[in-house]
């Protein structure tokens, strides 16, 4: 049994108007001890919204189906009042803006004492000196415990969140897009921070981003999200030398490599809405290898190899369409006039 | 060092505001033309003697600017002029009425910060509920009322079961001295009506102010951390929102200290509380200048030293001040 | 046209001169000192943002100007564009030294100088229709002519960063449009000023991955049609290495390496370069490199470390490194003269 | 701001709309409550002449008779008709207001202005004066200068609409200084726009909306303080306002005479229109700072939705 399985999970929110925004449209994957598992897409496609959804994090005017279950059972089944006790001791959670995810008139070191005394972890001197030993690990003196985040710079902060996310032993880290404002050499010391940390406590991690080399290079799998479904599931490996969606070797190729010439493309179109009901195909309009069917069927996430999935029709055709991305169809040059005319809406 | 900085540089403006009230208090009442000190014919109670006293101990036939350093010389000395009125020192009779605004106004205004607080705090919590829509709406009413409006309606509803006027029983103490704590309680009575009328105009702005803090506290991410920590909304209201979101109200409570002070002027005029609002309008009736301008000036002040404090608790309450 | 605008004409014809020459440039603020350090006689103190820079863009050439965030690159920019007064140095654009010259006679020039700016959801004013930000420009410096022509060049402008068709564009507003589109019109912006250099600052970062490469190659093909100096400051190497022709690299207000690009990412000589290029993150998760992650931070603009100031981060710091402050030189083993690294080592 | 949730929830934040009033109005229930107020009162004072039936001086019924068939608000000590007399004071309170409201934001729109985007030395100075401005107690000093002055309407304009521009002129260059940082300010700028050209086209749109509602709640202050000032008999005794026949009552031993109508229609009136200026300007408030819109927090718990009917190839 996996650590933390995700069954056919769909969040709705309602909007100011009156309609709904459909922002998660049956998501399942398994996550196992100490894998580290890559949640990628374009902005919009859902992915914060996912892991949000696996402690029960929504605002008011959302309603959720589905089910996540930890150590078998399901924790959504019950609402907030049931999920409040995995939080934090199951799950923890990295915010995406350190500064705000943390409270800039509490010290540090109470910040993470919070969640142990709350749990019943360990309390008063003990928490305290939990908190510094956390603080040390993360590669933060433990007097550091004494000041407010205001004084900490942005990797410092982040580091400090990561603190206090193991402050409970939880199974399951998940990182939402947890470098995206930093420097690219804090953004690395991060990195390396979350895979070892990884490593040495067997923690479950799932880091939420737009980046696709950074889940090529932390991650051992991958799920690609498109418009609120997981489009490609596999291992990085897979996901980048055998794509079986379009959209994944496209966005492979939109991302620039030091040491490869080859053309860096963009992807023409925008995601569809998700308030609207939508026909065939999400990625159909913006695919380069779409045919009649994608028009009208919605493809199903299929399983192809072993832990391998894709929802891409091209996986039906006996011939293999998907390619390598060195045969990208369309030089950026060609494209900007695809891109600029789309109208977005 | 840091910190050091922050209290000079705020006590710095306390005193150059307070120097700014007694230069313009000076302009006011010397300079423009008609103004009062110098024209002592528009003035009623004035008799000759006490304008032979005053042009000497003020200078009032030298030049503006002798004028302005005596007035500041004598005011260093605690001098504000004698009250054409009783021909009585204008300085110990203001402080002998601060004493009696201070308690009134104090315990109204606090009233209405508890008031304003919780009501606000409720409302965000459970925001778009009937309470939150009941809330608000009398908050919006109570605001709207000015003071004097609800002090009379209040004079009409309480007549004869509450003491309208005074801050004491007119005979107290005419039959044989009265014990500290009866004289306590006869004034405590007599506080009722001022001091309700005061929080009851004031709290209404606390709770709308309070709810919208807290509304934009409850939206931050740390709330979301907290909830992502398995608080429960309770703690998290208590601990991470309660403290964030009463920094503006600190604020907002020094700001308009100013108009509190403004509503206790009404407040007195309409129950007789000898206060310093009383003090004031008397003057204005009277035409008692010297009186008239201490009692801006130490209200001045007032308002002033209370800023400063309102300063030094922010600081306290927020680390980032200092940054 | 007025005397400076014929002037700065005149020396563009020179070809041999490069469209921009920035010159040992420095920027220092003072740091605000409270009463109690200003009682205390505590000497002034500077933040040395920028501290010595020197480099060139040609026309129809792009320079990257990378590195981490408070090494001074955007305050370079912002030095370029006379949006602040230099502390010392040169900034000669087409051979007219901008850092000494008055607002006033700054304006004119700002026609050729145009600058992208990093977040297009920023950088739009929310009021106004592409069409008026478009003429926007046109009208700041009286050009354009009637109403109608300047219509007509808003339309070309637009159809020029493939917004086609222009039409459909003119009468939005800068809110019902995607990133890539509204970076797009500020471009446009720009371009019916027939810039000779363009000042991009990350233009890209803000944008969904899916379209960067679509802005990036309309830049690229500007600057090549129209022989204009692009200068990009970047975060991103790969970016970089795919766009630009040359690259510098900056550290704590200092340029470490500079050269062409290719030169400088295959065969990068100083340590700084080194652990930039090998902690960016590569597609293939075959191609594991070990990164050679910097521990600590980058140290306080002001107070820097005595000799070299990338030593306290340095895994190869040797104890002259703390005595001597490295020129930027051609390096060792540089396969050009135009390969120069700031490193005693190297 | 949480930008988590609202990237979570509905993509970015919507643009703050180029038509607030319209906005404010289609979308915030109050602020049209509130300009329905303001509005009723403004028709009230403008059609008092005609709507008055009784004259505001002469004597038409007893004294402190009570409210009425023929006299819906009853009658004074002198025996005049008080809705006649709440009608006509309407003016003058309403034109007080709104006069005092226009000299405040001239001056504090400017102040604002001026400080907020050339700061340096300029804002310093202003800054200092608007401070002072802001600490003084307000009541106490307009009753020093109208007393200095003699009462008179147009004493008690200046006196009001110099002692309101301050918080005014402090929202506004606060909001002047983002507004100078912005993006697309800073790119005009480098294009070589000039100051007064940013000002005009890109400063003032942006804070005009700010400044309609600081208008519209700086109008309720005006109106309190001119109905305060009339109450301590610091206004011209002779005109009606809706102060002075709150003092007349209070000083004619109404409240004694239990005559309640002598003041409660007043006293409503004053604080109905306070209410709407009150509803209107922080409904635009709202409209501008949408920022109270998602809260992490609420009793309203989020719902779970049983899954029947969804199969994998639901929307």
């Amino acid at each position: 049994m996996s650590l933390l399985e995700v069954r056919d999970l769909h969040v709705w929110f309602e909007l100011p108007n009156g309609t709904e925004l459909h922002a998660v449209q049956g998501v399942s994957f398994d996550l196992d001890h100490g894998e580290r598992l890559g949640l990628v897409g374009e902005s919009g496609c859902g992915k914060t919204t996912t892991i949000l959804a696996l402690m029960g994090l929504f605002p008011p005017s959302v309603s959720v189906a589905g089910e996540v279950i930890v150590n078998g059972e399901n924790i959504l089944g019950k609402g907030e009042s049931l999920i409040r006790d995995y939080r934090w001791k199951e799950l923890a959670m990295v915010f995406q803006g350190a500064m705000n995810a943390l409270n800039p008139l509490m010290t540090v070191g109470r910040q993470i004492v919070e969640p142990m005394e709350l749990h019943g972890i360990a309390s008063g001197a003990a928490a305290r000196k939990r908190a510094g030993e956390l603080l040390e690990m993360v590669g933060i003196a433990a007097s550091g415990a004494d000041r407010y985040p205001h004084e900490f710079s942005g990797g410092m902060r982040q580091r400090a969140s990561i603190a206090m996310g193991l402050a409970c032993q939880p199974k399951i880290l998940l990182a939402d897009e947890p470098t995206t404002a930093l420097d690219v050499m804090v953004q690395a010391q991060i990195l390396e921070l979350l895979v070892g940390l990884s490593n040495e406590l067997g923690l479950a991690l799932i880091l939420v981003t737009h980046d696709l080399p950074v889940v090529a290079q932390v991650c051992e799998r991958a799920a690609v999200m498109y418009a609120g479904k997981i489009i490609e599931n596999g291992t990085t490996e897979d996901l980048y030398h055998r794509p079986r969606h379009p959209y994944t070797r496209l966005l492979f190729a939109t991302t620039p490599d030091l040491y490869d010439d080859d053309d860096v493309i963009s992807i023409p179109g925008v995601p569809p809405r998700l308030d609207r009901q939508i026909v065939g195909c999400p990625f159909q309009p913006r695919c380069d290898s779409a045919f009649e069917r994608c028009s009208s069927e919605q493809p199903a996430l299929k399983s192809l190899d072993v832990g391998h999935s894709a929802a891409c029709h091209l996986n039906d055709v006996p011939v293999s369409v998907t390619a390598k991305p060195e045969s990208s169809p369309r030089n950026g040059q060609a494209l900007d006039a695809v891109d600029g005319s789309d109208d977005g809406s | 060092m840091r910190s050091a900085d922050y209290v000079i540089k705020r006590l710095a403006f306390a005193l150059f505001t307070i120097f700014m009230a007694i230069t313009i208090n000076f302009f006011l009442f010397r300079v423009i033309p008609g103004s009062a000190v110098t024209d002592l014919a528009r003035v009623p109670n004035a008799t000759p003697q006490l304008r032979h006293a005053l042009t000497v101990e003020f200078g009032l036939n030298d030049s503006k600017l002798h004028q302005y350093f005596t007035y500041l010389w004598q005011l260093v000395h605690g001098n504000m002029g004698i009250s054409y009125v009783n021909q009585q020192p204008v300085f110990p009779q203001l402080l002998n009425d601060l004493k009696n605004t201070i308690p009134m106004v104090t315990i109204g205004t606090v009233a209405a910060i508890i008031i304003g607080v919780f009501f606000g705090i409720v409302s965000a919590w459970r925001r778009d509920s009937a309470v939150d829509h009941v809330s608000t709406s009398l908050a919006i009413a109570f605001y709207s009322f000015p003071p004097q409006f609800l002090g009379l309606v209040l004079l009409i509803l309480f007549a004869g079961t509450l003491p309208s006027s005074g801050m004491e029983y007119a005979l107290a103490g005419v039959f044989g001295s009265v014990g500290f704590w009866s004289r306590l309680q006869d004034i405590g009575i007599h506080m009722v009506l001022p001091a309700t009328t005061l929080c009851l105009t004031l709290y209404g702005e606390f709770t709308l102010i309070m709810r919208s803090s807290m509304l934009e506290t409850l939206g931050e991410d740390y709330v979301l951390t907290a909830r992502a920590k398995g608080l429960r909304n309770g703690k998290i209201v208590v601990r991470h929102a309660l403290r964030n979101a009463l920094l503006p109200i600190v604020t907002l409570v020094a700001m308009s200290l100013g108009w509190i002070m403004g509503g206790a002027i009404i407040i007195e005029f309409i129950f007789t509380w000898p206060g310093i609002g009383w003090a004031m309008w008397e003057a204005v009736s009277q035409r008692d200048y010297p009186m008239l301008q201490g009692g801006f000036l130490i209200l001045a002040i007032a308002v002033v030293g209370c800023n400063f404090i309102a300063d030094l608790a922010y600081f306290k309450l927020d680390p980032r001040v200092s940054e | 046209m007025n005397v400076v605008d014929s002037l700065a004409t005149s020396l563009r014809a020179d070809v041999s001169a490069p469209l921009l020459e920035v010159e040992q440039l420095k920027m220092h603020y003072p740091v605000a000192r409270g009463m109690t350090e200003r009682l205390a006689r505590r000497p002034q103190r500077f933040v040395h943002a920028v501290d010595g820079v020197s480099f060139s863009v040609a026309p129809g050439e792009m320079l990257a100007l990378v590195g981490e965030s408070g090494c001074g690159k955007t305050t370079t920019a912002q030095a370029v564009l006379r949006m602040l007064k230099p502390t010392a140095g040169a900034v000669r654009f087409e051979g007219t030294d901008l850092s000494t010259l008055s607002q006033r006679k700054m304006r004119p020039l700002r026609r050729r100088l145009q600058m992208i700016y990093q977040d297009p959801y920023e950088s739009l004013d929310p009021r106004f229709r592409v069409r008026q930000t478009i003429e926007e420009p046109m009208l700041i410096h009286g050009i354009g002519g009637s109403a109608k022509d300047r219509r007509q060049k808003a339309i070309e402008a637009l159809e020029r960063v493939g917004l086609t068709p222009a039409e459909l564009y003119l009468d939005r507003y800068p809110h019902g449009m995607s990133g890539g589109q509204r970076q797009r019109v500020a471009i446009a912006a720009s371009l019916v000023l027939d810039p000779v250099l363009l000042i991009a600052d990350e233009p890209v970062s803000m944008l969904d991955v899916s379209v960067r490469a679509g802005v990036l190659s309309l830049l690229d093909g500007l600057r090549r049609q129209r022989d204009m100096g692009i200068l990009m400051i970047t975060h991103d190497l790969a970016t970089a290495s795919h766009f630009a022709d040359r690259i510098a690299v900056m550290y704590l207000g200092r340029i470490v390496e500079t050269g062409p690009i290719k030169e400088v990412i295959r065969n990068p000589q100083h340590p700084y370069t080194k652990a930039l290029l090998s902690v960016v993150p590569q597609r293939d998760p075959r191609k594991m490199v070990k990164p050679l992650i910097l521990t600590g931070e980058i140290p306080s603009p002001i107070d820097l470390p005595t000799g070299c100031r990338f030593r306290t981060r340095c895994p190869m710091a040797e104890e002259r490194c703390g005595q001597i402050d490295p020129e930027l030189r051609t390096a060792v083993a540089a396969k050009g003269d135009d390969h120069a690294v700031a490193c005693l080592l190297a | 701001m949480s930008m988590l949730l609202q990237e979570a929830a509905v993509g970015p934040l919507p643009e703050v709309s180029r038509r607030p009033l319209r906005t404010v109005l289609r979308h915030h229930k109050s602020g049209l409550i509130g300009l329905g107020i303001i509005l009723f009162f403004i028709v009230i004072a403008l059609a008092a002449p005609v709507l008055m039936p009784y004259s505001p001086t002469v004597q038409s019924c007893a004294v402190f008779a009570p409210p009425s068939a023929k006299h819906w608000f009853g009658c004074d000590d002198g025996g005049i008709d008080l809705l006649s007399e709440i009608m006509l004071g309407g003016r003058i309170s309403l034109l007080i207001g709104f006069a005092a409201t226009l000299v405040s934001m001239v001056i504090g729109g400017g102040v604002g202005i001026l400080s907020g985007y050339f700061g340096r030395w300029v804002d310093i100075v202003l800054m200092r004066i608007t401070d002072y401005l802001l600490v003084i107690p307000p009541l106490a000093f307009a009753l020093v200068v109208a007393d200095v002055w003699g009462p008179s309407v147009v004493h008690v304009i200046i006196v009001i609409g110099i002692l309101q521009w301050a918080p005014t002129a402090r929202i506004i260059r606060a909001q002047v200084m983002t507004v100078k940082e912005r993006v697309y300010v800073k790119r005009v700028r480098a294009m070589g726009a000039s100051d007064t050209r940013i000002i005009a086209r890109h400063v003032l749109p942006q804070v005009a909306p700010l400044l309609v509602a600081n208008t519209v709640l700086t109008v309720a202050v005006a109106i309190y303080l001119e109905t305060t000032l009339a109450f301590l008999g610091l206004e011209d005794p002779s005109s009606v306002t809706w102060g002075t026949i709150l003092q007349h009552a209070f000083d004619r031993a109404a409240v004694s005479a239990g005559a309640w109508w002598t003041i409660v229609p007043d006293g409503i009136a004053i604080s109905l229109l306070i209410m709407g200026c009150f509803l209107l300007g922080r409904a635009i408030e709202d409209a501008l700072n949408p920022r109270l819109r998602v809260g992490h927090l609420s009793t309203r718990r989020w719902k779970l939705r049983p899954l029947v009917g969804l199969g994998p190839d639901a929307i």
